[in-house]
């Protein structure tokens, strides 16, 4: 009876399998596996040193995360036009994490582990950075994270370069309770980003009496805006506060524009929409609505003359900068600056050296705060103009010290 | 009949060398990380073989239980990790109050996690099954309806934040089941797990393929209406093939997590759903080899090639869809009947393909 | 070809398994397809159901067999049927064909009939491979003459010999009533012949309708003969009973098949 | 109440763009069993017509109007080339045809991605579709902006042209023909290749108008076709096979069921909902809203 024998050869092979499986079993969780935690093997034996960028470049995030990608390398090939950093020329090694965050996991250990690159630049929605996270503690290796985000983290194997809360939503309050704003209505997608940003926003009006009026959700991708424009016209709040993101913010605005609401009746304040996503909108639905940001391509210094100029040059004279690009340029040369500073690549001496480096970056001169491994930012509130671009209307002056956990604010207690 | 019963064991053993023996020989622990993620795929793919192949169910929403099945696991390791009395991480940062979810509790005991990645999708799927195909929705109504539920699972998920981690999704493992996930050692162990759960699936899915069951999904699959006649209830056979598939689902997506170590809405929702079924379509609907390599090589692929060439792999993936589809509905595994026919007038029955056999015979 | 083994037995069942339909009406839409039809078919009889296109023949196995909703009543062995869905009505032994024979063309000879004398089966048995081959099933092969073709696909049988499996599969199943629906057509002459004396041995001890549109085939096999007409009775009867009757005359007016003398092998 | 009767309208006109993106799948999936994924491409193809109309003729009213059209043969065309190249090997599985058409859809985005680039590209509403409206006056004024009017009118017209080409054209006679017999009809000499086709080039050309419509109140860009495609689709399941009827009553009904919800709760909320008010009406309505009995037996 062949069958018979069959099965038991199968059940055989299936009992060798547990066997080998369990035989394989490695450290306990609580155990320390040998040599304490453990550190990225990087390759330093060529003239070259490897740095991992990993974006989406395909997929629905690939619109944002492209621009972030051009402007990592022009830092890149500028840095190696001077001479590169420790000698040794940057050799980029690019991965798409096609706007899925189990493919950015995926991805971020191949960079690490195979390609034993110095240090990782990229990712871009929360959720991304929350998958590559665990892989880049586990191997101990670095990943330079460029976009504004909702806080509460403080990862010793990343370093933030866009803004914490406590620098764009924050000073985006102040600078509404200036303008007399005394009620808020509260527009997000359903993601952490903008129920983190509610969170605090609701803290801080409670503290500061302005009254939250309405706060609404929609899927990310949804395009349906119709009855959230009614319920905002109907709330009858002094501005929105939009953290909306991506393809929902073309739809709002045109229905916000229907309704019959403007930037003077009631002004829309958004995290979200930089000079990139301006376009795909549509001037017309967005003139005289304000943003928060640290950097627009308009912001008044040397290096931002350069960086524009730059980037056009590389990627074409209609080509916008915006707060992401900016931030993700400046990463790559602060790495470079904490490398040299520490005379080495091993990402415990780069840590080492990060407090205080500091970089003349198109926004104005950044300084790396040691302890959060945030950068000091300055915060800036824009308006929309008709031609597209945005102008800067408020800036809080000085930048201002991360603090992701709000620990420096008294309303903020029991948020985190 | 020996020969045709013999070869696929040899199959099958040879199959077992190859994922035991030689995989973890030859290949880096990244790369065996990546094996695990795609026979997580695989475990899915031969469900599908089971209820779309066989049973002529389309199902496009098999997210829906890859999710429960993942989420399920998720929950427990977190749970585990965050200790006695302790809170996941994420709800402490993102929650509100400091309380852990009711429905969160019983998933503190392995034992009851274990039993959900199965029970949750299977319960589900027996629910859904229930309703829809006593009322005789099928075809293209089945399809699209699975493929809506997937989307409205994976909505609430993520409109549930405080409670399910939202879009984030549940992430950052430390250990599995008191084995720390660090340690490549155990990463090793994972691997062999989900070889081993590979293995199984198949054995069970070879074993219901040529049962007398099998034969009977084939018969609804072609003519429900027919069997209905005969005194079964079509309803129930489907309900069968349509459940067990989506326990395969929810095994596949608790092995997921501690391969690849999240588990996300973006796993749950229409596209992923999908990608389940094109690894399946290509490598060959119907068959059981043919669903579980094409959907591992439809995923190396992706890997390896959507690096070089993210625009022209959408080009090369979608043609090679649209074509094996319209001019090869057995999948790439028809081929090798495409080429032996000729040779050797088969008593067996040929792959089926969904679609009655217009072809006269020579009578 | 051997008897099929269940028609060995010659006494009528203790529970007579007859049909009784009483005041049957189908309505589709507004259209009324079945119009208070009273039927009864003794056990033992082999009785054809003819009637010009659209006159309910179909329609009315339809309502027998639970495809289409209907209001009066058909009572088979005692038991009401109207109400119960399809696969009840068929675990009472009631089976059927359709017009355009309907087997599962990706199953081999074999696996159809042993799918069709498989209803009772236990999750078990179901779960298990088929071990040896069912008696009923071998009969079944010898008698509709489909041995030979046992592992061939369903889907690539010539016309008549999926007909024959379709009967087939009737005769597994171990049906007390057997409704076909134009078993014949497409036949050869001595296709015909056989598939007559098959269903003369078959209807020894079990209740057969036939509808049928093949005067021939009636007129060598009828034993007895009822007449549909938009949706209602028009006669009953022997087969000369029926072709006597003048009303049959003028529906049937120029379908000189029915009123002609017999072929001639009649 | 007034709150009602404004989400009521709401509700209407977002009925609107939902029974204009599945008119076109009604005729071609309700009509034909065929199942159209590239259906939602079909419509980007409108919208991107729409695009490309605006950067060359610079009125936005005057290129709006020629994109309706333009939109239509463009995706027409399409369709057609899908129909004669893909989808008449088919016919005969349908879930198949699900399958390969959605694969043509990856390849029509990937398509626009490589003309038009990844981002959204912009359109202007023309002046006399800003502003809005007023139903009602009072303290909760009930409104209607002039581009969900447009999209109102625009869809009810479609429906009255589809309607009045079914019932009183010989192609409208010839269509209904072969939905309810095809090998009847084919014997009684149509072409029914020929008919096939001109019913999906007028199925694949409603999709470019809705996508023309769409320009108005959402974003246009490579991805817009898989946000929109299974509504459609739910608006076709629910409505019914083989009737426009079905899927107007089905559009309005779930258009005003998402905006009530909606209104109360969360939009995610109110997705869920009305999915779970579909699988419940299917448990009742197996066949959707309205159905043409044929008396085949699968």
């Amino acid at each position: 009876m062949p069958i018979a024998r069959g099965y038991r050869l199968a059940s055989c092979v299936l009992a060798l399998a547990t066997a080998a499986a369990l035989s394989g079993c490695g450290a306990r969780t609580g155990e320390e596996n040998g040599d304490g935690p453990a550190a990225a093997t990087i390759d330093t034996s060529g003239d070259t040193i490897k740095v991992g960028l990993l974006n989406s470049l395909s997929g629905t995030m690939a619109i944002s995360e492209v621009t972030v990608r051009d402007a990592l390398m022009l830092a890149i090939e500028e840095i190696n036009a001077d001479g590169g950093v420790l000698g040794k020329r940057i050799e980029p090694i690019g991965e798409d994490g096609a706007s899925d965050w189990p493919t950015f996991a995926e991805k971020a250990g191949k960079l690490i582990q195979q390609d034993q690159v110095a240090a990782v630049f990229g990712c871009w929605t929360s959720a991304s950075r929350k998958a590559v996270l665990p892989v880049f503690e586990q191997h101990g290796s670095l990943l330079f994270y460029p976009v504004q985000y909702e806080g509460l983290e403080q990862s010793p194997n990343i370093f933030y370069t866009g803004a914490t809360t406590n620098q764009q939503i924050v000073p985006a309050l102040d600078y509404l309770r200036e303008q007399g704003v005394s009620s808020l209505y509260l527009v997000g997608s359903d993601y952490v980003f903008p129920r983190t940003a509610n969170r605090i926003i609701s803290a801080y009006a409670q503290a500061h009496g302005i009254e939250i009026v309405g706060e609404d959700y929609a899927p990310l991708g949804s395009t349906e805006f119709a009855t959230i424009a009614n319920k905002v016209e109907a709330a009858g709040a002094d501005a929105v506060f939009n953290t909306l993101n991506g393809d929902s913010n073309v739809s709002f605005f045109k229905e916000y524009d229907a309704a019959g609401l403007t930037a003077d009746t009631m002004p829309v304040l958004s995290v979200s929409i930089a000079e990139e996503e301006v376009k795909g909108i549509g001037t017309q639905y967005l003139t005289g609505q304000l943003t928060s940001w640290n950097y627009y391509q308009t912001t008044d210094s040397p290096a931002n003359e350069d960086f524009v100029a730059a980037y056009q040059a590389a990627y074409g004279a209609d080509k916008p900068t915006s707060d992401p690009m900016e931030a993700a340029y400046t990463s790559v040369y602060l790495w470079k600056e904490m490398v040299e500073q520490a005379g080495s690549f091993e990402v415990a001496d780069v840590r080492a050296a990060a407090d205080g480096i500091t970089f003349d970056a198109p926004e104005g001169t950044v300084t790396v705060h040691g302890e959060t491994q945030h950068l000091y930012k300055t915060n800036r509130i824009g308006r929309i103009e008709a031609d597209g671009t945005i102008s800067e209307i408020w800036t809080s002056g000085e930048p201002i010290e991360p603090d992701p956990y709000l620990t420096g604010y008294d309303w903020a207690e029991g948020l985190s | 009949m020996t020969r045709s019963r013999l070869l696929p064991l040899a199959g099958f053993a040879l199959t077992a060398v190859a994922l035991f023996a030689v995989a973890p020989a030859v290949l880096s622990d990244f790369r065996l990380s990546l094996l695990a993620r795609y026979l997580c795929f695989a475990i899915v793919a031969v469900g599908i073989a089971l209820a779309w192949g066989r049973g002529g169910m389309l199902t496009l929403g098999q997210g829906l239980f890859f999710g429960l099945g993942g989420y399920a696991m998720a929950m427990h390791l977190k749970l585990a990790d965050a200790g006695p009395d302790g809170l996941p991480d994420f709800m402490l940062l993102y929650g509100t109050g400091g309380e852990l979810p009711w429905w969160w509790e019983p998933f503190r005991s392995p034992v009851f996690a274990l039993a959900a990645v199965l029970v949750l999708p299977m319960t589900l799927a027996a629910l859904i099954g229930f309703l829809v195909f006593r009322r005789r929705v099928r075809g293209a109504y089945f399809a699209i309806l699975s493929q809506a539920l997937a989307a409205a699972f994976a909505l609430l998920l993520i409109g549930q934040q405080a409670t399910t981690g939202g879009t984030n999704g549940l992430t950052n493992f430390q250990g599995f089941f008191g084995f720390a996930l660090a340690d490549p050692l155990n990463k090793r162990m994972v691997y062999f797990v989900i070889a081993a759960a590979l293995l199984a699936v198949l054995l069970i899915t070879r074993q219901l393929f040529h049962s007398r069951y099998g034969e009977l999904l084939v018969a609804v699959r072609d003519s429900e209406e027919r069997v209905r006649f005969l005194g079964y209830d079509p309803a129930l056979v489907k309900l069968a093939a349509y459940t067990v598939s989506a326990g395969m689902a929810g095994l596949a997506g608790a092995l997921f997590v501690p391969a690849v170590g999240i588990i996300s809405p973006a796993l749950i929702g229409i596209v992923p759903s999908i990608q389940f079924v094109i690894g399946a379509a290509i490598g060959g609907r119907a068959s059981l080899a043919g669903a579980a390599l094409g959907a591992i090589a439809v995923a190396w692929a992706q890997t390896t090639l959507s690096e070089e060439f993210p625009a022209a792999w959408t080009y090369f993936q979608a043609g090679l869809f649209i074509a094996v589809i319209a001019f090869l509905p057995g999948g790439l595994a028809s081929l090798r009947h495409h080429l032996t026919r000729r040779r050797t007038r088969a008593t067996r029955p040929r792959p089926p393909t969904g679609t009655p056999a217009a072809e006269g015979a020579p009578a | 070809m051997t008897a099929p083994t269940a028609s060995t037995a010659p006494a009528p069942p203790a529970d007579p398994a007859a049909l009784a339909v009483r005041d049957l009406r189908v309505t589709f839409d507004g259209f009324t397809a079945v119009d208070g039809v009273d039927l009864d078919v003794a056990p033992g009889d082999l009785r054809f159901l003819i009637g010009p296109n659209g006159a309910g023949k179909t329609t009315l196995v339809d309502a027998v067999t639970g495809l289409a909703p209907a209001t009066g009543s058909v009572r088979f062995a005692g038991r009401e049927l109207l109400g119960r869905p399809v696969h009840r009505i068929a675990r009472l032994g009631i089976g059927r064909t359709f017009q355009t024979a309907t087997v599962f063309e990706q199953l081999t000879v074999l696996q159809n009939l042993d799918i069709a004398a498989g209803a009772g089966r236990s999750v078990t048995t179901l779960l298990r491979r088929r071990r040896h081959l069912p008696e009923a099933v071998a009969a079944a092969l010898e008698t509709t003459a489909l041995t030979a073709h046992r592992d061939r696909l369903a889907g690539t049988l010539a016309h008549g010999r999926k007909q024959w499996l379709e009967i087939g599969m009737l005769l597994v199943q171990d049906v007390r009533l057997l409704l076909l629906d134009e078993p014949v057509a497409g036949m050869s002459h001595p296709e015909r012949e056989a598939t007559g004396e098959l269903l003369h041995r078959i209807a020894a001890d079990r209740t057969v309708v036939v509808i049928e549109h093949d005067m021939d085939f009636l007129r060598s096999f009828a034993r007895s003969v009822t007449v549909l007409h938009a949706g209602r009775v028009l006669s009953e009867g022997t087969v000369e009973q029926v072709r006597a009757d003048p009303r049959v005359q003028e529906v049937y007016l120029g379908e000189p098949a029915l009123t002609a003398p017999a072929g001639g092998e009649a | 109440m007034t709150v009602l009767i404004g989400q009521s309208f709401t509700g209407i006109s977002i009925g609107a763009v939902l029974l204009l993106i599945a008119l076109g799948l009604s005729l071609t999936f309700g009509q034909m069993g065929v199942i159209n994924m590239a259906h939602g491409e079909f419509i980007m193809s409108g919208a991107y017509t729409t695009y490309v109309l605006q950067q060359h003729l610079t009125d936005a009213g005057t290129s709006l109007l020629l994109a309706l059209p333009a939109a239509f043969a463009v995706a027409g065309t399409l369709g057609i080339v899908l129909e004669r190249t893909l989808i008449r090997r088919l016919y005969t599985r349908p879930l198949d045809t699900l399958l390969v058409t959605w694969g043509v859809s990856l390849l029509l985005q990937q398509l626009a991605r490589d003309i038009f680039g990844a981002p959204n590209v912009q359109t202007s509403t023309p002046g006399w579709l800003t502003g809005r409206i007023t139903l009602f006056g009072g303290e909760h004024p009930v409104t209607l902006s002039h581009a969900r009017l447009f999209i109102l009118t625009l869809a009810v017209a479609a429906v009255v042209a589809l309607t009045l080409t079914l019932r009183l054209t010989p192609l409208g006679r010839r269509i209904r023909a072969v939905v309810q017999h095809r090998e009847l009809a084919e014997a009684s000499g149509i072409a029914t290749a020929r008919v096939d086709r001109t019913t999906f080039f007028i199925g694949s050309g409603l999709a470019g108008v809705a996508g023309v419509a769409l320009t108005l109140v959402g974003p246009i860009g490579p991805t817009m076709g898989t946000n929109i495609i299974i509504d459609a689709f739910l608006v076709v399941v629910v409505g019914g096979i083989g009737r426009l009827r079905g899927a107007v009553v089905a559009a309005f009904a779930l258009g005003v069921l998402q905006a009530l919800v909606e209104y109360s709760t969360t939009v995610s909320l109110a997705k869920v909902t009305v999915l779970i008010a579909i699988v419940a009406f299917l448990q009742w309505r197996p066949q959707g809203i309205s159905t043409v009995r044929t008396r085949s037996l699968a």
